[in-house]
């Protein structure tokens, strides 16, 4: 059977993906560089802060990882957490390692420290920017049960490369909170086709918001990462205005779609009703036929 | 007619009237059995009289919602004192009724998410209970003494002659029309659809009296869906010693399976680890349960020769279909369910039933009752207890009467067999609720609600097993009530129960084989992982089933 | 505030900002010489259209007049909370505004940051959190969750909430916190041109919050740990 | 939220090594970490737990860890979420697996 990335723990999934035994942890629970603020609240804290961080190789070559537990306060970004993320990326400018992946699962900002956490969100943006700026690439794995909401959303999409299973998801705002927002028939959050189909991976990888998609398998990540390596997307004026039309055509030509399978259609699936009962494996087809926004 | 005075068929004398009645109130809209929905409070102002027992289709898992609705709308100067027989209070309107004095009194199996607002109505006196049973238990009196005067159930489709298609869930139906139309009563039913030609005849139309066409299907509840993605270890470990520890043990072929995540590990530990003992061909052959989703991956393994069920489950219809031989199904293929036949089947022809609780006593009684909710427990009681009343014998059954009897005189000498019922518990429950309690809550919710006995789920000397995740207690093997309090504290692990263990008595009853840890039985705890499960999410399910099993959607995180 | 007395306050030699629906942008002279604005009002829900609006206007700067310096002006309840949004990936978006601030800045444009009206939660990461440097008038008021909703979320009562973010700064609504935190590098009192003025000269190329929260004394850990990630 | 701390004789004492984590801090959950406590003839544990007034089922949990391990210069820190006895003893024997060099490939 093969190693579930959305069971496993981030260190299980830090171990398993990076070549073996090479993960040297930076910061790890030894040190005991826990948040200052859950006591206070009486909540326990985790000696990691939920991301463990370190380096290692992939493939042989030096990579540098970081890892959230979304077990942990929902994989939420705190201070501790935070600069974590921010420090792996400062040190990545120094050592030039041929990628910073990033296994994210989080709900974006840790409430418990929300202040702390949304600086912190767009402290890891920038950070994350300045080594993409140094031909560092950034690769994204989702594949969480948490998946990846919030501020690591948007850092999530700042990545050369996102790469995602399709129990993973990526979005915004959690569905809970918009149906608490603006009602059920807005979005039915325990409706969780739905949930999946809006932000799964199938979606993001059919529309485009994921360069790969691969089966729930630490094993199938390692080899998305592995043909990642080394491939840095220049953030020129020419490649955002590239995004910026992409995302004006999206607009134009999705904007009236209602449901997911409205935008598949659209995109040329003959049969978006069999899309969700799909394997991972045979997505790639559908992709292809999926004219317009391919990556 | 032959009694002028009308003393020997007044009931038929009274049917006569009400249908007379309904067809003088509903004039026009009354086309043969066909009443349209919106006329539907007519109907039932005509043919209901104050007093009545009116049974409302509650079942564990189909509601008729519709009918239920409706019942609520009457206006209780007309309509008032109704005495409600139904073995599922699942609908806010199946209470609303009381509040709104049209009905007064009840009996009852279940009320599993009505249960805390139903005691408080008992405390304000709103509601008069009548008793809480068992689902076999109010099936029966149906056919005695609770018969009821008008029926309102619901069904998938209908014919133009007032014929049933019950689908899948059939469930409760049978049981309640029978025993309606056969004692003059009247039968009023909702339909999802009306169609030319049904699959097949559930219920005939000459005990149907008058048919609606909801606005909507009825409700149905996936009760019996567990995510495997939830199943924690330990409930791994605890299915690994079931497995080894007791159906290996006994050679158990025919069993139920409670509701619950440790049941469902069970299930999910057939094609693998059960497998890798050699026990295929050996156990769990053949069930009195609803078609579980987690059974799929041992059945595809050719673990399951048969299954029948007491109701169907949502997501599992083209499944079924194509598993005719394990399943029962009608000739048009889909399943045919029966709550009272396979209550009767659970109790009289299984071997053993195993299931989880909230709390067990000193003596092993067991109880899901908490206080401030009035409950009941549906059909645990039926499959959870001997059936006394057995004479066949199988292996299992004669192994549990045997170690019951061993060394044994008098009454006890006689040979005889026993069911294995087995409670599965883990020693803390969330929230570090212990499982074990000196006390049963039950006592408290009793004097609380003026019941006449506390409401046991599961009755200590029906009990012959307690498993939890510190070992098994064989409950077979005790002589004597200090015996058997020190084997239950002996695997109430760190509960207060546990903790006030006599230490050197339970080493002395794990000597004796009466406690069994994981290592007694060759289980190493490190090996109880997830990975062990056939299936570990729900997609892993579908994939299983060859796509055959279709999820609801709140189920589906792919 | 308003936009537009605040426009006036902020450029008394003159702007040509328009306003189209929530949006704001156009360009205004600071000392002789001309910036763009990027803004939204009206307590904007930062949906799909609106972020890609902004960054538009970001990018049109970049293009057409390089070095120009970009005041983004803050006023936002926070990303469109719609599932349509989120279909559409509300979230690539919004970081795709977040990476045409970025490009200004590594194009040498100064951008400054200020909120002078709302700033909530997620709208206001990938515009004035992500600017050189945020400033925010004092009447303004930042926060990701107000404190009962936190308490709910949290399952802490929200006494404790309250008692407790009289002395940290690191949950509780308010511009002070995000001061002392380093979020914000300053409130703009009275002569608001004065201070745009001192913003653009002294725009900081390298992220400096974590070093100002530590500073200050509310956010004490987050420079140190960078450190000595960097260090180990 | 509740500190706890318990002092266990033991005497089998683990050559160096590095600082062993299992678990995480989620909900019924929790994460052990062992680490090296020099010339201490105790195994030291310290816990972290949400949960409150369960004091002495903790230090039943732990003795009973310890008769089935018996050891010492160690110190077990915890960080607990509301996790069961069975759950905390599951976590504890896979550290003690993992400090054995026993650890079992949880595939």
């Amino acid at each position: 059977m093969n190693r579930s990335f959305a069971e496993s723990t981030a260190r299980e999934r830090v171990a398993h993906l990076l070549d073996a035994k090479s993960f040297i942890e930076i910061l790890g629970p030894g040190e005991r560089v826990v948040s200052p603020h859950l006591a206070l609240l009486g909540v326990p804290s985790s000696f990691d802060d939920g991301v463990v961080i370190g380096h290692g190789t992939l493939n042989g070559q030096l990579v540098f990882i970081a890892a959230q537990e979304g077990e942990f306060m929902g994989g939420g970004v705190g201070e501790v957490h935070g600069a974590k993320l921010v420090g792996l990326f400062k040190r990545a400018l120094r050592d030039k390692p041929a990628a910073v992946i990033v296994l994210a699962e989080s709900g974006g900002v840790r409430l418990h420290e929300a202040n702390a956490g949304l600086i912190a969100v767009s402290e890891v943006m920038r950070a994350l920017l300045d080594a993409r700026a140094q031909g560092i690439p950034v690769i994204m794995l989702i594949g969480g049960a948490n998946g990846c909401f919030g501020g690591m959303g948007l850092i999530a999409r700042c990545a050369d490369h996102v790469v995602m299973s399709d129990l993973g998801r990526l979005a915004m705002s959690g569905p809970e909170v918009i149906e608490s927002s603006h009602g059920v028939e807005e979005y039915d959050s325990r409706d969780r086709a739905l949930v999946w189909r809006t932000t799964g991976g199938k979606h993001r990888y059919l529309i485009g918001d994921c360069d790969q998609l691969v089966e729930d398998d630490v094993d199938a990540f390692r080899h998305a990462a592995i043909g990642l390596l080394g491939q840095s997307m220049s953030l020129s004026l020419l490649a955002l205005e590239a995004e910026h039309d992409l995302l004006s055509d999206r607009l134009t030509r999705f904007g009236e779609c209602r449901d997911a399978l409205d935008v598949w259609r659209l995109l040329g699936v003959p049969d978006p009703s069999i899309v969700a009962d799909l394997e991972a494996s045979e997505m790639f087809v559908l992709k292809s036929l999926a004219s317009g926004e391919s990556v | 007619m032959n009694a002028p005075d009308g003393r020997w068929n007044q009931q038929a004398q009274s049917r006569t009237r009400r249908v007379a009645r309904a067809v003088a109130a509903l004039g026009h809209g009354l086309e043969g059995k066909h009443v349209a929905s919106e006329d539907t409070t007519k109907l039932l102002t005509a043919v209901l009289e104050p007093g009545d027992r009116v049974c409302l289709e509650g079942n564990n898992q189909k509601q008729a919602d519709f009918l239920a609705r409706a019942l609520t709308q009457l206006d209780p100067s007309q309509v008032h004192d109704l005495h409600m027989v139904q073995s599922v209070l699942a609908l806010p309107e199946h209470l609303d009724l009381f509040e709104n004095g049209i009905a007064s009194k009840l009996d009852f199996s279940f009320s599993g998410p009505q249960s805390a607002r139903l005691a408080k109505m008992v405390a304000a006196g709103q509601i008069q209970i009548g008793a809480i049973h068992t689902y076999l238990e109010l099936f029966a009196r149906y056919f005695v003494d609770l018969t009821p005067r008008v029926s309102l159930v619901c069904a998938q489709s209908a014919d133009a002659q007032g014929n049933l298609y019950t689908g899948a869930n059939t469930e409760d139906t049978p049981a309640i029309v029978e025993a309606t139309a056969f004692k003059s009563g009247i039968v009023i039913v909702q339909v999802n659809e009306m169609v030319e030609h049904l699959p097949r005849v559930d219920i005939p139309g000459d005990w149907v009296d008058f048919v609606i066409l909801a606005p909507k299907p009825n409700l149905i509840e996936p009760l019996f869906t567990r995510d495997p993605a939830q199943i924690s270890e330990i409930q791994v470990l605890m299915a690994m010693m079931a497995i080894k520890g007791i159906y290996a043990e006994y050679g158990v072929q025919r069993l139920n399976h409670g509701i619950g995540f440790d049941t469902a590990a069970i299930e999910l530990l057939l094609p693998t680890y059960a497998e890798s003992l050699g026990l295929k061909g050996k156990i769990c052959k053949h069930w009195a349960l609803n078609p579980h989703p987690a059974l799929i991956p041992a059945i595809e393994a050719g673990w399951v020769e048969s299954v029948h069920s007491f109701g169907s489950e949502l997501g599992m219809e083209n499944y079924i279909k194509q598993r005719s031989d394990v399943f029962f199904t009608g000739a048009d293929g889909s399943m045919r369910s029966n709550r009272a036949m396979c209550q009767a089947a659970g109790h009289y022809a299984c071997d053993m039933f195993i299931g989880s609780t909230l709390q067990i006593d000193l003596n092993g009684h067991s109880s899901t009752a908490t206080q401030g909710r009035i409950a009941g427990f549906g059909g645990a009681p039926n499959m959870g207890a001997d059936a006394r009343g057995r004479r066949h014998a199988t292996p299992a059954w004669l192994k549990a009467g045997a170690q019951a009897r061993e060394g044994r005189s008098g009454v006890h000498a006689m040979p005889r067999g026993q069911k294995l019922v087995v409670q599965i518990v883990e020693t803390f429950r969330e929230h570090m609720q212990p499982a074990f309690v000196e006390k049963l809550d039950a006592w408290a919710l009793a004097e609380q609600a003026k019941m006449e006995i506390p409401p046991v789920m599961i009755y200590g000397d029906d009990v012959t097993h307690i498993l939890t995740e510190e070992g098994i207690a064989n409950l077979l093997l005790c002589r004597g009530d200090e015996e058997r309090e020190q084997a239950i504290r002996g695997v109430a692990g760190f509960t207060p129960v546990g903790l006030a263990r006599d230490k050197r008595m339970v080493e002395n009853l794990r000597d004796r084989g009466v406690i069994q840890r994981a290592e007694d039985i060759g289980i190493d705890k490190r090996d109880a992982t997830r990975s062990l499960l056939a299936a570990r999410t729900m997609r892993d399910l579908v994939r299983a089933s060859g796509g055959l099993y279709n999820p609801p959607k709140r189920f589906r995180n792919w | 505030m308003n936009w537009e007395p605040l426009l006036d306050a902020l450029f008394d030699a003159g702007h040509q900002v328009n306003c189209s629906g929530d949006l704001l942008t156009g360009t205004a002279e600071v000392q002789g010489r001309t910036v763009a604005v990027v803004g939204t009002t009206n307590h904007a829900a930062i949906g799909i259209e609106l972020a890609l609006a902004q960054a538009g206007a970001v990018l049109s700067v970049v293009r057409g007049h390089p070095g120009r310096p970009i005041v983004l002006l803050v006023d936002t309840q926070g990303q469109r909370l719609r599932h349509r949004d989120e279909l559409l990936g509300i979230n690539r978006y919004m970081a795709h505004l977040g990476c045409c601030i970025e490009l200004a800045r590594r194009q040498h444009h100064a951008v400054i940051g200020l909120v002078y009206d709302q700033a909530l939660s997620g709208g206001f990461i990938t515009s004035g959190l992500i600017a050189d440097a945020c400033y925010a008038l004092p009447e303004a008021e930042i926060r990701v969750m107000r404190l009962p909703a936190m308490a709910r979320v949290t399952k802490i009562d929200e006494e404790r909430l309250t008692e407790l973010s009289k002395s940290n700064p690191v949950f509780a609504p308010g511009v002070e916190n995000f001061v002392a935190m380093g979020g914000i590098r300053a409130l703009w009192r009275g002569d608001l041109q004065a201070q745009l003025r001192i913003a653009l000269e002294n725009s900081p190329i390298v992220d400096q919050r974590s070093l100002d929260g530590a500073a200050r004394g509310g956010r004490k850990l987050a420079a140190m740990v960078v450190e000595r990630v960097v260090e180990a | 939220m509740e500190k706890l701390q318990f002092q266990l004789v033991g005497d089998k004492a683990p050559a160096a090594f590095i600082p062993i984590l299992v678990g995480v801090v989620g909900s019924g959950n929790l994460e052990v970490m062992i680490e090296p406590l020099a010339d201490s003839p105790t195994c030291r544990v310290d816990v972290i737990t949400s949960a409150q007034g369960f004091a002495p089922i903790w230090r039943a949990v732990m003795q009973d860890f310890q008769e089935r391990h018996g050891l010492a210069g160690i110190a077990i820190s915890i960080n607990d979420m509301g996790a069961t006895p069975a759950v905390v003893s599951l976590r504890l024997d896979q550290a003690a697996a993992a400090l054995h060099g026993l650890t079992k490939d949880n595939a």
